[in-house]
């Protein structure tokens, strides 16, 4: 199979692109996830730089055909560095009319429009709402519409393997995959070898598999229906090993690594919610790493055993999204109060409410920081890609164990499913801080604090004579007794303030992508930094005075935040809301930064980011 | 100071005692329940740093700050979620939650329930005054129908719950009830908690006599007690009375009290805790609502299955059979390509 | 688009439609929950406006949206409070509760057995799939135990709640149960339950095809159905079987299944929902996690009692009995003086 | 009785003063909320300026004698306008020694300090932990003090009614009330009167009290042993009709009038909860007025009962304190996704998690204001005296009805048990604003907007032709149909952001009082406002220039905010929180504001922003 790449006749042009930007789209039924996987994994393994953003239908299975039930997968594969999954695709593949209303109208102006002209009946046509077929009424013209019966040529190949049409059909998929390959001369054995263990039971449906793939790649050499392919090197990566990994996976595996070099057990307390289901999958699976996951009636009893679980000597976690994280607050109180450790992870998604359940968004960014009654300070960070939420996981359980306090780590819908290549970290370049539980009766208080971080000691039940009492209501300092006294309470609030504020002593500085000062500082945080990294160097390679620092550790900000922004004429804040992070900004360095919102369930493209970015210029 | 070193001698209530002033009412009947507590920790061959007392909000969760063991002093009915992290993470403490009326059955009550559904080996002991002590007084989910408080004045609307047949059909495994002065029969009902593989709920009658004095003395009054109360004891006939001459014997799905003279009937219904159906137990917790009927106190059910902590470790175990893998192997899990 | 005029004529299933594309899975059990909805509201002979559908989160939660009735697609297990608010503000209207059993018996129980304590006039349909569909594929509270889902891949640790054992024990006073693909059993369950004054909580056992296929087929299945399952007709034995020659008699307080040939025997147990006594109901809940005994549906306990948004309406007709007192009245009550 | 005022002997000096300070304090059992309150309900009779504050313990009944367990209630009484209830008192009286030991440093040098002599046993001093004696030891050198064998004398005054000693002993704070009255000439009918209609159906108690009373009047009359006595003459208060008010009660009666004026029906669901629980308290007792109160089983189903209320076409409420609002975040993000009208009241309390449940704090400002996943902006006012929680409750029913929206009504501890002399609103002053619930299927959509608030129609069920759903996906602008559209999530975000900014065109200016520029703003919310109104109106007579701001519209801010405040050369912001308010408004204006910030669970003094004044001058 290996051999098609040398098999190029010698007539066909190929070219040599930078990068391409395809877009999958199709009926939920259609595949079109596998596909987009299928073609991102070969292309990593290729060499390439990838970014990805799965889209899928908010419904389990809405309608075959109907525009709610479409589903896409975008992914950028390039030879240089890039940092979002593509403003709009080179190439768009729509698998029925639905996919092909909703997706169009971001196709680049020329690109390739490869459509299944099978489900373009007349039925088809009106489930999606076309009044005329777009394929015949020239509504496309300004497209390279590229026409394939691709159900029929599917069925077509797998005939004879007796196959009902269903089955036959669910092949189609990867018929496309097959013309995309062909089209950016991509080798297929990884595919090959991921259909063959996928359906090892089910010998028909592999070899179906197979032959449709294989179809789908002869089509286009047999036909010449496109009049060139292309192909893009290998980027230039930095050596290593890698992997393609999502947000959810690199934060449950950052989890298990931060309890691992901690050499605390792992408890896990969380309720189903999407986009942070799939951490509790994923850590559900990991028992053999001695990782305990509870599934509790909801997210109020997922933070109660988490604390009763760090209170108990684990690293207690939870992994939420918005909704959930509103309801974790009144417990996210107390467990500032009896300052146990805590990794509260929220995965946010569209709202207010229940919102747009799978869309992303940055706007639960106020509520981590404010979501609470009363004085209850909780350090706050945030990831910024995929890959990057590994680091911030392993940070988030550092800083709660080291401080002795809940630490609320922000990912989102976009991190959470997109995903990227990872250099794999190695286990030796990630320090450990064993953690040992007071044992030590002599002295014993249990609001006793650590000089340097105001930490208390961290006794646990079972410890004999280290017998105390914790709780919610105020409590002496030292003592931990009960204490309404006003100065104690006073000196309380201010001290468990201070406490956050020292973990600024135990974080990087703030850095900064290009030169550290000039006409305009691009901040932001999260999920933002793929399309605010490529704006800027984009920018940068076009002569202007712009950089970018994106802000990982939130709460307490780093200690040279002021610093580095105070070397800017200007300060643009770009946020998938309504301003969250420029309103810390400005109340905390009375600083005329200028927000850009969007909230729109996606993320930023570049071209928005460096509109905004030319405008302050 | 305690010590660190663990004492080889016997324990006694003394020990479990804290240096905290105790702040209930005087006359309260939680003085008595912190007696008898202390009483049992004493006598169950459990080192003292090994208990753990969880509680939520209410004038029965300040429990805690009184024994000398771990303690916490959680959140508003939120005690089984925090003690259900505190046993999975460690199953060798026991585990204790003290709470009320409101604190489990209002805003707690799915907490509870799940907690009894799981299996969890956590001892419930819910202090039922049938009101809210700590907020001064508003009706709760035990209060009568009808009863007037500073939050209904014209009376609740309102059916009570029967806490006992709240716990079965959570499918409570071990169900009992006492009653804050009965002390021996307290410590009993206590220690046969202790014994049970799983989740207990024990409901403690519990007078509050500030806000709802005399609630529970129909039964538990000196006078008529013997005559209101109906013991149940595992394998013993159902008898009461002052003069021990009335019983209790089954008629097609129905309990008929009987009143007899001298030997007891044979056919009068001999207690059964042990049973895997928890039909009788059911029938059994709700015969203290009828007016001519007594109270049974007692352990209704004590039926023991693995335990939810157990289950969950055995799978541990089992994960980790062959080893526990590398932190290496998990980063590098899945598809991965060497760039040069 | 419908205008503001009562129609005079009777309703019919088509009135009960919208124009909503309905989107659950091709093959989804709601499909037939929603017709059998909307055939059984159209015979209810009440107006279409005075329906009101509360849901929570979940598949079965969109059920609102597919019909032409005031609908409140609420979050995630808080439809009881919800509901709650509706009635008690206008105990005029029909009030439904469509629910799953995530949302109904997870994050939503304690909301749903303080309804049923209360009382309040509110039809609770729980569609149990024994899954969360909507979030795809985790166990659920009334997940088997050992059960393989996503969250728990080497099977759940704990045992499922029967959702009727815990409504009895909640004290619900209408309890029954259904099923998806039986179409006019659950219709007959749906008007017995709108004849019910007081609150109903309904079990519909529903197919989730995509991630609990088959859940229920041991029972529903075409050939197996007649000997897995027993119907529970008021006034009527309880007999089952495709040869209708099993029935169920008690035995002491066991339930005990007989075989006969020909009469059923006469001391076969005849149904009773009505008793105030739910020991029979809660008897009969638990009966199907035998694995030698038929799964029963149809109504279990009906037992009226007044509902709570009746008697908190009476407090207030009381309570006005003397007419309104005026705003002037209120801001001017308790010990006043005059400043000249 | 009243002949007693003018029996004065004529070699007794009668001063004149302008105003007093008094502390009652001693065991929760020993009657001296209700001590207070009388001499409250006589000073108001009197046409006294008044402001109160009681001190309760955290504990039902803690062991008597203890420290805990001491009660007290302090109030300022005045001839002339008085904000607060006194910075240190001029009289205290302590009637054990755990009350003298927990108030003794409050009292002003040379002081007024009146204890009772018999309940300073051994046993008495140890529970309070005193070494030595203090009243022998010189440790109260400082003061006047007065000792009183109270309960011996009590026992005497009612001997022969055959009261046991525990039922006479209750008596004594009659005696201590009867003496205060001496001290300060004020009129014992009053009090007798109410004593009479108590204890109506005990007469032997009844006649006990009145003894009590009046032997503690006499007993002063007869043993000198004060040197003087003392006048506080009426104030000039504003003619109309009183009655002395907290500020719970308040907020109950300013609900109920809303709704009246809006011709809706009230319905609060709540779940008890200090110090909120009055309200429910007080709403269930007025069934009369047609008032539902719903204890619901926790605060989630409080506030999801309001909004099926609200749903239903009533005025949905509910009532609670911080950690209750904790939980009800994730229904008032629902609340604001139907867009229906709720009030949320929010009696803050010390904290975090349980922390200081009978004390008061400012700290859920900024939860208030974003304490709620995503994007969901919701209008915040407060009161700022416990009478003005009448007239902010009203306000709260106005906005949530007109702009169909919920509202948050912040008020605190402090103003919730504390109380003022009331001057009773006008009914035909509260404008009447009767609600109709939309009733016209022609051209009926859910989510049509008025264009001047873009409020949604209230159409509730049961109305026929206006079927329709709602609920907390996002909904398609309009239609109210479920959209995923990612515009119409951007311009549903915008609009709900807007439709809360729209508010401001319905507030009152922000008022300032003193000039309208100068050297010093001192800008408050909620229940700092006497102490702030104290402090400013005392250094202006000083010759200040400094003016207060009292800001009760928080979100939106009243349109001339910035203006106010650019026209001071410093902001100076006192809040009982880490500087919530001073935070909003740097954020919002950019302004160096300065923040006073105190968290001790007590109101401020005048003396403390006073301070804090100066330094800024
Ligand atoms: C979230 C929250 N809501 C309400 C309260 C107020 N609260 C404290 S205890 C309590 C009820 C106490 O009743 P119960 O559990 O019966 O305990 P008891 O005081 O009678 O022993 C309430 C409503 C709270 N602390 N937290
Ligand atoms: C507060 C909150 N937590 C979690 C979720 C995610 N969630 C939505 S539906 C659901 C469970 C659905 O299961 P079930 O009630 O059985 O309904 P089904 O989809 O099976 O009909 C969950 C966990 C949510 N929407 N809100
Ligand atoms: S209020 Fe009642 S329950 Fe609470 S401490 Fe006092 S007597 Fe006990
Ligand atoms: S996931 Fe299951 S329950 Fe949900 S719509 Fe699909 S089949 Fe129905
Ligand atoms: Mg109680
Ligand atoms: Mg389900």
């Amino acid at each position: 199979m290996s051999s098609t790449e040398t098999t190029k006749e010698e007539d066909q042009k190929q070219h040599v692109l930078e990068s391409v930007v395809i877009r999958f789209t199709g009926d939920s039924g259609d595949g079109m996830q596998l596909t987009g996987t299928q073609f991102t994994s070969t292309s990593a393994l290729l060499g390439n730089d990838i970014a990805t953003l799965p889209d899928f239908p908010a419904e389990i299975r809405a309608p075959a055909g109907s525009l709610p039930g479409v589903s896409g997968f975008q992914l950028h594969f390039s030879s240089s560095d890039i940092y979002t999954p593509g403003d709009r695709p080179d190439v768009l593949v729509a698998m029925n009319p639905a996919a092909l209303k909703t997706n169009v109208a971001d196709l680049k102006p020329n690109g390739i429009l490869i459509v299944n002209t099978d489900s373009f009946q007349q039925r088809d046509l009106d489930k999606a709402g076309y009044a005329s077929n777009p394929l015949e009424d020239q509504s496309l013209a300004g497209y390279q519409l590229i026409k394939v019966d691709m159900t029929r040529l599917t069925r077509k190949s797998v005939e004879g393997l007796g196959l009902d049409t269903k089955s036959a059909d669910r092949c189609k998929n990867m018929f496309a995959l097959g013309m995309l390959y062909w089209l950016y001369t991509r080798p297929m054995d990884s595919t090959i070898e991921q259909i063959r263990t996928k359906f090892a039971k089910k010998p028909e449906i592999l070899e179906a598999n197979l032959r449709s793939l294989q179809a789908g790649y002869t089509y286009c050499e047999a036909t010449e229906v496109f009049a060139e392919s292309y192909v893009v090197p290998p980027a230039t990566v930095a050596p290593g090993r890698y992997r393609n990994i999502s947000g959810n996976t690199a934060l449950a595996i950052g989890l298990v690594a931060g309890a691992k070099q901690a050499e605390l057990q792992l408890f896990l307390g969380s309720y189903p919610i999407t986009p942070a289901s799939d951490i509790l999958h994923e850590l559900s699976y990991l028992k053999a790493h001695g990782v305990i996951t509870f599934q509790a009636e909801d997210e109020i009893a997922a933070i109660g055993a988490a604390i009763g679980a760090s209170y108990a000597g684990a690293m207690g976690m939870c992994t939420t999204s918005g909704p959930g994280m509103a309801l974790k607050t009144e417990a996210m109180g107390l467990a500032t109060m009896v300052e146990l450790p805590l990794v509260i992870v929220d995965i946010q998604r569209g709202g207010p409410s229940t919102g747009l359940p799978t869309k992303t968004e940055q706007a639960d960014l106020l509520q981590a920081m404010f979501g609470r009654n009363s004085e209850a300070p909780i350090p706050v960070i945030a990831a910024a890609t995929p890959g990057d939420c590994f680091h911030m996981a392993y940070e988030a359980v550092r800083i709660a164990t080291r401080h002795m306090t809940p630490v609320i780590l922000l990912s989102d819908g976009y991190l959470a499913n997109g995903s990227e290549p990872w250099l794999l970290p190695k286990v030796e370049d990630l320090p450990k801080f064993p953690i040992r539980h007071h044992t030590d009766p002599v002295g014993f208080r249990p609001y006793n604090r650590n000089p340097e971080t105001l930490a208390r000691p961290w006794a646990v039940p079972g410890t004999p004579g280290l017998e105390h009492r914790i709780g919610g209501l105020e409590k002496a300092d030292g003592s931990g007794n009960v204490s309404y006294d006003p100065l104690n309470h006073e000196h309380m609030v201010r001290t468990r303030a201070r406490k956050v504020e020292l973990v600024a002593n135990d974080i990087p500085d703030q850095e900064v992508m290009g030169d550290p000062s000039g006409k305009v500082l691009v901040v932001g945080w999260g999920s933002t930094y793929g399309a605010i990294q490529g704006a800027v160097r984009h920018a940068r390679e076009d002569g202007h005075s712009v950089s970018h620092a994106h802000i990982r550790y939130l709460n307490p900000f780093p200690k040279n935040l002021e610093d580095v922004l105070k070397r800017f004429d200007k300060i643009l804040v770009p946020e998938l809301n309504m301003g969250h992070l420029a309103f810390l900004l400005k109340a905390k360095y009375l600083l005329p930064v200028v927000p850009l919102d969007k909230v729109q369930g996606r993320p930023f493209t570049e071209g928005e980011i460096r509109t905004a970015i030319d405008a302050l210029l | 100071m305690t010590t660190g070193v663990e004492s080889p001698k016997p324990l006694t209530k003394k020990d479990f005692e804290t240096d905290q002033e105790v702040r209930w009412c005087p006359g309260c009947g939680d003085y008595a329940i912190l007696n008898a507590v202390q009483n049992t920790f004493a006598t169950l061959g459990i080192p003292k740093e090994k208990f753990v007392i969880v509680s939520g909000i209410g004038c029965s969760s300040r429990f805690p700050y009184y024994m000398n063991t771990y303690g916490f002093h959680t959140i508003h009915g939120r005690a089984p979620a925090v003690a259900t992290g505190v046993k999975l993470t460690n199953p060798e403490l026991s585990v204790w939650i003290v709470t009320g009326d409101g604190d489990a059955l209002s805003i707690g009550g799915n907490h509870l329930i799940h907690a009894m559904r799981r299996n969890i080996n956590i001892k419930v002991l819910m202090f039922n005054n049938r009101i809210y002590g700590l907020t001064k007084g508003q009706a709760s989910p035990t209060s009568e129908l009808g009863k007037r408080t500073k939050s209904s004045p014209m009376g609740t609307a309102e059916e009570p719950f029967n806490p006992l047949s709240l716990a079965l059909g959570a499918s409570a495994r071990f169900v009992a009830r006492s009653v804050d002065i009965f002390a021996p029969h307290l410590r009993s009902v206590l220690s046969a908690a202790a014994s049970h593989t799983g989740s207990a709920f024990i409901e403690i009658f519990q007078n509050c006599n500030i806000f709802n004095d005399g609630a529970w003395d129909p039964w538990t009054e000196k006078q008529v007690r013997d005559d209101r109360v109906l013991m149940l004891e595992h394998g013993k006939p159902l008898i009461w009375g002052k003069e021990r001459n009335f019983g209790l014997r089954l008629k097609g799905i129905d309990l008929e009290i009987v009143k007899f003279e001298g030997e007891p009937p044979a056919d009068l219904l001999v207690w059964d805790a042990r049973r895997a159906d928890p039909t009788l137990a059911f029938m059994m917790a709700s015969l203290g609502d009828r007016p001519d009927a007594p109270m049974p106190l007692g352990v209704f059910r004590h039926h023991d299955q693995p335990s939810f902590e157990q289950r969950v470790h055995q799978q541990l175990t089992e994960a980790q059979a062959k080893g526990v893998p590398s932190l290496e192997s998990l980063i590098g899990a899945g598809e991965v390509w060497d760039v040069k």
